[in-house]
């Protein structure tokens, strides 16, 4: 360390033209934004944790959760990823009408799992189950809300990138695009593991 | 005080009518002087023609340069702000005894000390630090821009956005009195029922979202985009400094982002989460908002610690002693810095070996702190160091620090914290550090890189000046509050009754006076260097002899930064190329790809900014309307994709070639 | 303890300035003398490593400035292994010293803890504690004796030399209560109970104070606490008996109203199971009590039906307000009957209050320890967070 | 120091523009059909598992039956990291895993942290009672 050679190791300036190649930090960026996303539900499982006991003498999961509609959510999440897969696969091909297509069907999905998320949500708040009955429920509401506010923004965003792929094509800005949404998409696919498994089923058991 | 118990809410405005004017004759006067002062420089904008250049230049520019002094002007412009509430507190405390009620009444005062620390915290510091990462950091990498141009300016909006809101409240409603933390069930609904707290969330969100995405993009910057040859343990150690800061960023905002959000459905929708019936526990909002709490005192200190890294080894002459261990100490304090949490409410009772982990964790961060105060002792040991200011700023920083970070130490003792906690002595402690290590080593950073983003130097004079202000006025105001501590007084109190403790506060006040001086000396040195700035002019772009790549290039910086792509071979980069000659490379120059400066971000940060504002006042059509905008704006925005142009290679030309002709002549 | 004293009389200097001394390092409380002594121990042992680093900064500032060219100059040094290890090690040391220091301190002086000492000399011998229950209200403190059954507003009177369990609570916000000569602070929250163990060894009049902010009257919050000797005790309670007023819950509701900067004022009789309630959250009628709702929560709620178990809350009750997008507030309803009640009431919160050895050196709530995540899960400890039947249902 | 003929400019833009045309590696591993439906499979599965063991009832002892479920989410989610998500060291040099790494270690204090700490405040501080004693108790 303290040696210090008295010869130029070599060059000092880049004067060749250097590629950065446009975007190379987008896929890191968004992971990172994954990241702080990830912390931020965190903040809201460790909420359930403290406060998923408290039913405030009200009901608890056992009286409110139906497995059998939080199965069929799952699947068709688990059925969105896949099929935002396939989407992503018919993208290495250039296949844009093949993208376009698989991502119409993911957003059938997508919007479907909001679609039983907000029956459930009407049918708790009808019953007198809103978030403001227990703290149980109002964390309840928050983490599972969050995770369908998140959802019902990757369909917006699913929209625009659809439109943007027919307008535009496959091209390398689009395709970057479309990774991004995949990692937000199969992210939310990895919390909803965690919503179902901590909020559902252990609750039920 | 005049607050109808049951405000009515109308379509059209809300909860906005005729009580949301402040009835108080101090909060009038400020706000004619703030309007004389608003018109008087919207007038000269206008007279001088500058609403385009201020717009096409720096509004929408993604010059990560632009965009880090502009970050530093907020940071100026609130601090003002922050430090008026500071002055206004000291002359209360000064003056309220002896059945004195001073002449702030309870909902005056408690707003002043709550918004002291939330502007100070999210709005002085924050934004200054942020600025200075900005500014900074690419030119140290070797790189053209950050890595996400656009969210950068964007960011930057969202701050502003958030420090609009806060400084909104003074005129219109009210700020929190809840404390700059806002603990429920006080900062619930049924406690703080008026729009203070809505004020207080809706600007740290605002904000918040900024900061968690300019944390993003930094972070990323550094990860990506350094210089050839400059691997992870040749990066100066400001940037590595900025790295840990970033990580903490993004691995702390959320949590304050979710904390707010449920403290938000607990105020609107009437949610559980922090009330004290129906199973709420509010101890689980004082447990999140410190898991973020303490992280955020590290984001504040860690770049500063880089920064004197810096002086240090500029100055001396010398190289940085021990950069490993400097950078295994940045690396131990970044992960212990979530391991300590509840120092901050030991005497909440929680009981012994919860506390005594949490106190044992805190004072193992001294150990690699300590480490880093020997370095810079020893990076001094057989140097030649020139006392310019940033030195000086540093050296005092050194002697400040290490008694701020005894009594920290002092504090992470339970039993101590005991009859410590919430006293004077906790007030003295932070705002030791806090200022002793933070603004200090802003300072030192304001006039080490003034010649870089200017092109001149900062008068020296002045600057000294200033320097001797704030130092003493620092001792003289802190040193008394130790004292009260030890007397057992505790802070937010308005009116005292023991009328010994009078003459310490006023030493207080005398200490608040001799800082103002200080800033104002700072402010003089800014106009002063300005109208000299031909005699100060740094035509080398190394005006320190520095040892770092962001020397490399001409004072101001071009647009690009660089014309070719630096590479590393070691620390100190600039410093081997000038033992070596090789400081200007000579080859044919080509066009340099750009990001475009564009106007989305200051359009969907004002929305933004809009849509708080509607729901602090419950305007929900507004609030509706205002959130579409963000939408809207926000997918138009991806709808544009030349987002980048090419500078021309004979622009290029042009501009390294004036340079060179500025070189020569400094030579001459 | 004097000697440390001496030594740090710098910290009140100047006989001008006198008048006030620092009550933190010179307290009448053996509680507060440790918590002192912890605190000036501390500081002097990080005065090791502080001072040294203080002179060296000045001297090396001084020495190594660019115009003195006697000094040498090695501008390529930056590494030394050996004084590396050094300027790690010696802070974790002290660290280390400071951490041992620490560990035992906060299992000793931790405010669960019962007293097992009077002062230095003087061992906790068969006395039983003065049983104080503290209420913070918005903003005055209201301290009910329930042994001589007896309360005050703003004004504490203890025995000198014999301990004092403090149990507290809040009926509004979080608070702290805190009196520096005595034993430290600590919370007071709604329906939470927190405990303070302290002792006074001099009579005399001392200031007592919120030292959690606590909203607009918070700064007049103040009391005095008067420790006297045990005629002087027993003359106040009797002089408290005699004001005739009776506390019971109609009049604490009146209490409980914000005010601020409430002259002293006593009570008697006062209803036994008033503190009781009101960390339970159930002094109006009607309401269910926290206990109550733990112990319901714990067996898995109340089920759908328990939906409807609710009623409107009193608005104009303080902290009650009604949310723009939510239903007005509103409470659970109690289900047990009156006996129920009272028994419930009187088994909240035994207190074991017997002075102890040192080994178990933990808080009352909990056991010895078993390691740091060991969540041991006792059938009677009801917590939100960990029912009994496990931690699973809602981890 | 060594000096490059460097093209001329329009020479430049015309390979910048084909270097953008065609590059498919955005730093990203895209994954392959077979790599999709192995872990579309697996999480099938390992969804099914926990779901028909709670809806069948449950084992006996309901810690297992937590263990259990907990035990396939966490072999889920990592499933859904490799196969869906992608992850590898290799990609961004190891950047990813290093940012996914940290957040779990910064998760586990949070989470574990927060429980830890207000397991402790509740049991000091909540109102208790003696629940045996009214009858209320199992």
């Amino acid at each position: 360390m303290s040696t210090v050679s008295q010869t130029p190791p070599g060059t000092f300036w880049e004067t060749e033209p250097h590629h950065h190649h446009e975007g190379a930090s987008t896929s890191i960026g968004f992971w990172v934004y994954l990241m702080s996303d990830c912390l931020m539900f965190a903040i809201l499982f460790a909420t359930f944790g403290v406060l998923g006991g408290s039913y405030a003498a009200g009901p608890g999961p056992k009286d409110l959760f139906d497995l059998e509609l939080v199965a069929l959510n799952t699947a068709f999440l688990l059925l969105s990823s896949i099929t935002y897969g396939f989407a992503m696969l018919a993208m290495v091909k250039n296949n844009r009408n093949g993208t376009l297509a698989w991502l119409a069907v993911t957003l059938v999905f997508g919007l479907a799992f909001l679609g039983v998320e907000l029956y459930e949500f009407n049918h708790l708040i009808h019953l007198g189950a809103g978030p403001q009955r227990s703290a149980f429920l109002s964390s309840f509401f928050a983490l599972v809300g969050t995770h369908g506010l998140h959802v019902a923004f990757g369909c917006l965003w699913l929209v625009t990138l659809m439109i943007q792929v027919r307008q535009r094509g496959l091209i390398p800005a689009n395709r970057r695009r479309l990774s991004c949404l995949s990692m937000f998409w199969h992210f939310l696919d990895v919390i909803w593991i965690g919503v179902f498994t901590f909020v559902y089923l252990l609750g039920m058991i | 005080m005049a607050i109808p118990s049951e405000i009515p809410t109308t379509f059209l405005l809300g909860r906005l009518d005729w009580h949301a004017i402040p009835q108080d004759p101090i909060v009038w006067a400020t706000g004619v002087v703030v309007a004389i002062g608003g018109v008087a420089m919207l007038w000269m904008l206008h007279k001088y023609r500058l609403w385009s250049y201020l717009w096409t230049e720096w509004f929408t520019s993604v010059d990560h340069k632009k965009i880090g002094i502009m970050y530093i002007v907020l940071a100026l412009v609130m601090f003002v702000r922050g430090f008026a509430d500071a002055i206004m507190m000291r002359l209360q405390q000064a003056i309220a005894f002896n059945g004195s009620e001073g002449y702030l009444n309870a909902h005056h005062y408690d707003q002043i000390f709550s918004a002291h620390g939330v502007i100070m915290i999210f709005f002085v510091a924050m934004p200054f630090v942020t600025g200075l990462m900005n500014f900074v950091v690419p030119l140290q990498i070797g790189a053209r821009d950050v890595s996400f141009p656009f969210l950068n300016n964007f960011s930057f909006w969202m701050t502003v956005g958030g420090a609009v809101l806060t400084m909104m409240s003074l005129f219109v409603g009210e700020f929190a009195q809840t404390g700059w933390l806002a603990f429920p069930p006080l900062s619930g609904l049924g406690y703080s029922p008026y729009v203070g707290v809505d004020y207080y969330i809706w600007g740290l969100q605002v904000a918040g979202v900024g900061t968690t995405l300019s944390g993003i993009n930094l972070l990323v910057t550094i990860i990506k985009m350094r210089a050839p040859g400059m691997t992870m343990m040749r990066m100066p150690i400001f940037t590595w400094t900025a790295l840990c800061t970033n990580i903490l960023i993004v691995a702390s905002f959320p949590v304050l982002t979710a904390t707010l959000v449920l403290l938000t459905l607990d105020r609107y929708v009437g949610t559980n989460f922090f009330t004290n019936d129906l199973g709420g526990n509010a101890m689980m909002y004082v447990n999140l908002i410190w898991i973020w709490g303490h992280p955020e005192v590290y984001i504040l200190i860690l770049p500063l610690f880089g920064v004197y890294s810096e002086v240090v080894a500029t100055f001396t002459g010398k190289r940085l002693f021990g950069y490993t261990s400097m950078v295994y100490a940045t690396v131990c304090i970044t992960i212990l810095s979530y391991l300590v949490w509840l120092h901050h409410f030991f005497t909440m009772g929680s009981g012994a070996s919860v506390n005594s982990f949490f106190g044992i964790t805190t004072m193992i961060i001294s150990v690699p702190t300590g480490a880093k105060i020997f370095n810079w002792l020893f990076t001094m040991y057989r140097s030649r160091i020139r006392f310019e200011l940033p030195m000086m700023w540093t050296v005092a920083f050194m002697l400040t620090f290490v008694i701020g970070g005894m009594t920290g130490v002092l504090l992470a003792v339970p039993p101590a914290d005991f009859v410590l906690h919430n006293s004077l002595f906790l007030v003295a402690h932070f705002h030791n550090v806090i200022i002793g290590g933070v603004l200090f080593g802003l300072f030192a950073a304001v006039y080490y890189w003034w010649p870089k983003a200017f092109g001149f130097r900062l008068d020296p004079w002045w600057g000294k000046v200033s320097f001797w202000f704030w130092v003493v006025g620092f001792w003289t105001a802190f040193a008394p509050l130790y004292v009260l501590g030890l007397m057992g007084v505790t802070r937010r109190m308005r009116v005292f009754d023991d009328p010994g403790l009078q003459i310490w506060f006023i030493i207080a006040a005398l200490g608040a006076v001799l800082i103002a001086i200080g800033i104002a000396a700072m402010f003089i040195q800014f106009g002063v260097s300005i109208m000299r700035r031909d005699q100060l002019r740094d035509e080398t772009g190394d005006p320190w002899n520095g040892r770092t790549l962001e020397w490399a290039t001409s004072s101001p910086p071009p647009a690009y930064n660089f014309a070719f792509t630096p590479v590393s071979h070691g620390l100190d980069t600039w410093w081997d190329m000038k033992r070596f000659g090789q400081t200007r490379p000579r080859a044919e120059y080509l066009p340099i790809h750009m990001p475009k400066n564009t106007g989305a971000g200051v359009v969907i940060a004002a929305f933004a900014t809009i849509c708080g504002f509607a729901l602090v006042w419950y305007i929900w059509w507004l609030a509706a309307l205002s959130f579409a905008g963000v939408v809207i704006a926000s997918i138009a925005h991806t709808f544009n994709y030349g987002r980048d142009y090419h500078i021309p290679a004979a622009e290029v030309r042009a501009t390294e070639a004036a340079r060179d002709r500025q070189l020569a002549s400094a030579r001459a | 303890m004097a000697h440390h004293l001496k030594r740090l009389s710098w910290l009140a200097p100047l006989p001008l300035l006198a008048g006030c001394k620092p009550v933190v390092l010179s307290p009448s409380g053996d509680v507060a003398a440790r918590q002192a002594d912890l605190l000036v121990q501390s500081t002097l042992l990080m005065l090791i490593i502080i001072v040294p680093v203080m002179a060296l900064t000045v001297f090396f500032a001084w020495r190594y400035r660019a115009t003195n060219k006697q000094a040498s100059y090695d501008p390529d040094w930056d590494h030394s292994t050996k004084l590396e290890l050094v300027i790690w090690a010696i802070p974790l040391l002290i660290i280390v010293s400071l951490g041992a220091l620490t560990w035992v301190g906060t299992h000793l002086l931790d405010p669960y803890r019962p007293l097992d000492r009077i002062d230095a000399e003087t061992p906790v011998a068969n006395q039983q504690p003065l049983q104080v229950q503290v209420v913070a209200l918005d903003w005055k403190w209201l301290f009910i004796y329930p042994e001589q059954g007896v309360a005050s507003v703003n004004q504490l009177a203890v025995p000198v030399d014999r301990p004092v369990e403090f149990t507290l609570t809040s009926t509004s916000v979080m608070n702290a209560f805190y009196i520096p000569a005595m034993a430290g602070m600590i919370y007071a929250m709604p329906g939470m109970q927190t405990t303070l163990h302290g002792v006074f060894n001099h009579p005399g009049e001392y200031q007592g104070l919120a030292s959690h902010y606590s909203g607009a009257g918070f700064s007049g919050m103040r009391f005095k606490a008067h420790a006297l000797d045990a005629a002087g005790f027993d003359g106040w309670v009797a002089q408290a008996r005699a004001s005739g007023e009776t506390l019971d819950r109609a009049r604490y509701l009146d209490l409980e109203k914000p005010s601020e900067n409430v002259p002293p004022m006593a009570f008697a009789p006062v209803d036994p199971q008033l503190f009781s309630r009101v960390v339970n959250m159930c002094v109006e009628e009607g309401r269910m009590c926290m206990a109550e709702m733990m112990a319901l929560d714990a067996q898995g709620g109340m089920g759908l039906p328990g939906i409807a178990n609710v009623a409107l809350a009193d608005a104009d009750a303080p902290g009650t307000a009604r949310p723009v997008l939510g239903l007005p507030p509103f409470q659970v309803s109690g289900i047990c009957s009156v006996e129920e009640l009272n028994q419930m009431l009187a088994s909240t919160a035994p207190t074991d209050s017997a002075p102890r050895d040192l080994a178990p050196l933990r808080g009352r709530g909990l056991d010895a320890p078993r390691g740091i995540l060991d969540l041991n899960l006792l059938p009677n400890r009801l917590t939100q967070s960990v029912p009994p039947g496990g931690a699973d249902q809602n981890l | 120091m060594p000096s490059i003929q460097a093209e001329g400019d329009k020479h430049h833009a015309t390979r910048r523009a084909e270097s953008h045309g065609n590059h498919h590696d955005d730093g990203h591993d895209h994954g392959s059909l077979r790599s999709y439906m192995t872990g579309f499979v697996l999480s099938v599965i390992l969804t099914a598992i926990p779901f028909a063991v709670v809806m069948g009832g449950g084992f006996e002892s309901r810690l297992l039956t937590a263990a259990v479920v907990v035990g396939l989410a966490v072999v889920q989610i990592l499933v859904h990291m490799v196969f869906f998500l992608h992850m590898n060291t290799r990609s961004d040099e190891g950047w990813t895993m290093m940012a996914l790494i940290f957040t779990v270690v910064i998760l586990v204090i949070v989470l574990a942290g927060s429980l830890w700490v207000m397991y402790h405040m509740n049991t000091n501080m909540m109102p208790q009672m003696n629940h045996e004693a009214l009858g209320l108790g199992s």
